[in-house]
């Protein structure tokens, strides 16, 4: 576990209770979900997942051992765990793009020549090079998106915490940001990610964690969590349709049990096209 | 949309280093001030508007950016022309004559900064400041307020549009009560967009200061030298004639 | 009112930001001790910064027809108080400048002394006094603002009367001639301003 | 026909195409999906439609006749055609719910007693009537999306404009939005709105029009339209899911010609649930 929270527990000023013994782990390499409704506290986990705030109780540990919560500690955490919000406007200040971009690097005490490796370098992985000198206040919103993702993966995380990755994302613009983020993960960066959308975490992450009333009510991997009617019910959350037609086509014997089962819109609508007719 | 900073960023002239757009169009401002309005400014308004033809901007573009400011400029000249004593108010003497000299200094100078400002981003223009010695904090505080004006811009327009689609635009009175909620909800906005933005940057390792990479430039000197010449000329030209 | 770029004398303008510059120098520098101990004051007073410029592009129904905006003067000093108002009305007016055409570098110290410092400290003044006579907040509130306005626009014919002396009657008569023109479309927008002011600040307090 | 745009133009002031001979025509009593892509302009065309913005070239219709836009058309054009942006924030001004809702009924001269009502009544079609007192900077996203409709619903107009309506809403939030929105189109209220979801267009459209660079591609009943696949092609669409699966059940048999197809996520599972393994 690259990541993880023992019994976090966080109340907002009102006394609201967002997190309530919260237990949480996240495997090296892999593409974690944080799956649940709105308004239910899955940004304000992500924020204590990097130490932007601090816990009433509980800790949360990197690479097994407990952070503090003291400058160098927060430095070296904020180092290794980036932090994507969900609106790109709260994170861009510069006036350009590739201004914006160094912003992380230099914090990192990196030299100019190095920052400015390091910035031509997330601009690469997100694609977007070419917007190197635009002005951030003219980009779309999409853009917008992948220049705040550029901006934590120039400080080369480990662990990159992104809050509703496909919010305000058409489905073009989901699928170029998830291509992106992929390449990030060949690289070996673990990626966390809240959403509560169960056909995107379906799509795309090999391990689900089921938020619920402020804690996590269960995680595991994403098929077996997914197709648990009663976790799911008890959640509120429906099946998501790929997966349904998935194991279905397995029960007909369509799909082999070692064949995957589909992911996306494209899979699940060729294997529709697969089913035939009765007597055909 | 502001219309100057979108046509900054697509002018030709974008990428020139800052030193020659500055030294150029601060050369002409200084110029319109202080030679003779004529033939001075007019020689000004001239270069400036031909430098912005071949920065890229069409001639209807500059004029309509020109409009404005002349608009003022006419109200405000317009005075010279009447006279007032003991008698009344009269047509001064001169004042036509006075009210088309200030009208051409001020149109020369205003031509001349606009020059500036349509083929310089304001990122450059404050890093210019900032090496003339204007504090960190308050350059850093410039740029972000730079960066916040869109943001605001934006939601102020939609929360425009919410109001004029509620009929709030109807008659004097609902204007101002709706201008007014305007502006007591865009406040709250405003400072929640920044308390936002400090926790998005406190998650990219904000230390307190805003520090990012510039694009370098290099001046070239030769080019410095022919807009010194070119200045120099025109001001000889002007004080000869 | 704002006095656009060139209209003044190269003399008048240099004097004018003599004048200026040390007041927002002074206010500059008391802000920068409080952003070493607050950084995170950039942001607010940036926000702060946005807000203004954006409230200054917001028209506003005049009644000689043509739409104006407010100065936004009267709001920030009440609410941020005057000293703060000038620098941030300073960074307001260089982006004004700068971007809107609106006013001008040589003229930036004489705006900076008419809508920086005057307006905001009448403002500020006659908001305070009008409270301590008794006034009810809603009246102090558009006196503050109204004649915060109105003290922008005498300031601003003052320097242009004392630039363009009448050939005849001098200082006094330009004075009379700049004072009616803008009346024209400056007292009516003072009211105005008053007014919203009243309704931002009365609906900032039922918030 | 309600309302109608012909050959409607507009440019922004950068010059950018937004609109380019745009027609659309929005049947009365139905609902109306704009779909298309992110950016492409379908917020501008909404603001076009309530005269907000007043095209370049073109002109809008109301009941047949163009309208114009001085003062007393714009007026009387506003009272009839609603809008409600995508983002509730910038639509709530006042203090409380109940004052907010209020804005527009008072703008419509209308007395106090008789706002009141509209207000009630608003707030009772949003089934919000709960919140009256609540200020509104301490809803919930939903809830405020919610206010931000029963604005524009207190005016009574018979057509509604909602810019992406299930934006930012999790599935349960969009399930009770679209359950409000429903019982005012049982009153008569004609509803258009914008998605770049294909599911919600097919989930609760009666009729698609495909907004493709800056112009209505094709318009027709959610059905034929979102069933055609070399439309949908064009656009960089893909079919919805559930009609999809409705489609191949019909050709299976499954589904007789005559019964209706499944718009939804739960509709679409439990037909799922009916596909039988060959020989059973």
């Amino acid at each position: 576990m690259i990541l993880e929270a023992r019994r976090l527990g966080h109340c907002y000023v009102g006394g609201v209770e967002a997190l309530r013994d919260l237990d949480l782990a996240v495997p090296r390499g892999q593409r974690l979900a944080i799956l649940g409704p709105n308004g239910a506290g899955k940004t304000t986990l992500l924020l204590h997942l990097n130490g932007t705030l601090r816990p009433k109780s509980g800790q949360v540990l990197l690479d097994g051992r407990a952070v503090g919560y003291d400058r160098a500690s927060l430095n070296s955490w904020r180092r290794r765990v980036g932090l994507v919000l969900q609106e790109p406007d709260d994170q861009l200040f510069a006036a350009t793009v590739f201004e914006d971009v160094s912003f992380g690097p230099l914090n990192l005490g990196l030299s100019e020549a190095e920052a400015r490796l390091r910035v031509e370098e997330a601009l690469e992985a997100l694609r977007i090079t070419a917007l190197a000198e635009r002005p951030t206040h003219m980009l779309s919103f999409g853009q917008k998106k992948r220049v705040a993702i550029a901006g934590a993966v120039a400080m080369r995380p480990e662990v990159l915490l992104l809050d509703e990755p496909s919010a305000g994302l058409d489905s073009m613009g989901t699928a170029h940001l998830l291509a992106a983020l992929d390449q990030l993960r060949q690289a070996g960066t673990t990626l966390v990610f809240t959403t509560h959308d169960v056909d995107l975490a379906w799509s795309w992450a090999d391990q689900v964690a089921l938020f619920h009333q402020g804690g996590v009510a269960c995680q595991g991997s994403a098929e077996s969590l997914l197709s648990d009617r009663a976790a799911l019910a008890a959640a509120h959350l429906k099946m998501p349709m790929a997966l349904a037609l998935g194991l279905k086509a397995r029960q007909l014997g369509l799909l082999a049990a070692d064949q995957s089962l589909p992911r996306g819109r494209s899979e699940s609508l060729a294997l529709l096209d697969r089913l035939t007719p009765p007597g055909q | 949309m502001i219309e100057a900073d979108r046509l900054a960023h697509a002018s030709r002239w974008r990428r020139l280093p800052l030193a020659e757009k500055a030294l150029l169009c601060l050369g002409l401002l200084i110029l319109a001030m202080a030679l003779p309005p004529w033939p001075g400014a007019v020689l000004v308004l001239l270069v400036a508007s031909a430098g912005a033809v071949i920065s890229g901007l069409t001639l209807p573009t500059w004029l309509r950016l020109l409009a404005p400011p002349c608009f003022f400029i006419l109200t405000g000249a317009a005075t010279l022309l009447v006279q007032v004593s003991a008698d009344g108010i009269g047509l001064a003497a001169d004042g036509g004559i006075q009210a088309g000299l200030l009208l051409s200094r001020a149109l020369a100078a205003v031509a001349a900064l606009l020059l500036l400002t349509v083929t310089t981003p304001m990122a450059e223009l404050v890093q210019g400041l900032r090496r003339l010695g204007l504090p960190v904090e308050l350059a850093e505080v410039t740029m972000t307020t730079y960066r916040f004006i869109f943001i605001l811009q934006d939601t102020a327009s939609a929360m425009h549009a919410s109001q004029m689609a509620r009929l709030g635009g109807d008659g004097w009175r609902r204007r101002i009560r709706s201008a007014g909620l305007l502006a007591a909800a865009l406040l709250p906005r405003a400072l929640d967009q920044a308390r936002r933005l400090e926790m998005g940057l406190l998650a990219r390792g904000f230390d307190g200061s805003l520090r990012t990479l510039m694009p370098a430039q290099r001046v070239r000197p030769w080019r410095l030298a022919v807009i010194a010449g070119g200045l120099a000329l025109m001001a000889g030209l002007s004080l000869w004639i | 009112m704002h006095i656009m770029e060139g209209f003044l004398p190269a003399g008048h303008a240099l004097a004018w930001s003599a004048v200026s510059a040390p007041l927002v120098v002074v206010g500059a520098m008391r802000l920068r001790k409080i952003l070493r101990d607050r950084p995170e004051a950039r942001l607010t007073l940036a926000a702060a910064g946005a807000f203004a410029f954006v409230l200054s592009a917001l028209k506003l129904p005049s009644v000689t027809g043509s739409c104006s905006h407010p100065t936004g003067t009267g709001l920030g000093a009440m609410a941020v108080g005057p000293a703060a108002t000038s620098v941030i009305g300073t960074i307001v007016l260089l982006f004004q400048a700068l971007l809107l055409a609106h006013g001008g570098l040589t003229t930036l110290g004489a705006n900076v002394f008419s809508m920086a410092i005057a307006g905001p400290w009448i403002a500020f003044g006659v908001w305070k006094l009008a409270g301590k006579l008794g006034a009810p907040m809603g009246l102090a509130i558009f006196l503050g603002a109204t004649l915060g306005d109105l003290g922008t626009y005498v300031v601003t014919s003052f320097q242009l009367a004392l630039a363009f002396p009448d050939a005849v009657s001098g200082f006094g008569g330009a004075f009379a001639k700049f004072a009616t023109i803008f009346a024209i479309t400056q007292i009516p927008l003072a009211i105005a301003e008053g007014l919203l002011t009243v309704v931002v600040m009365n609906a900032l307090a039922g918030r």
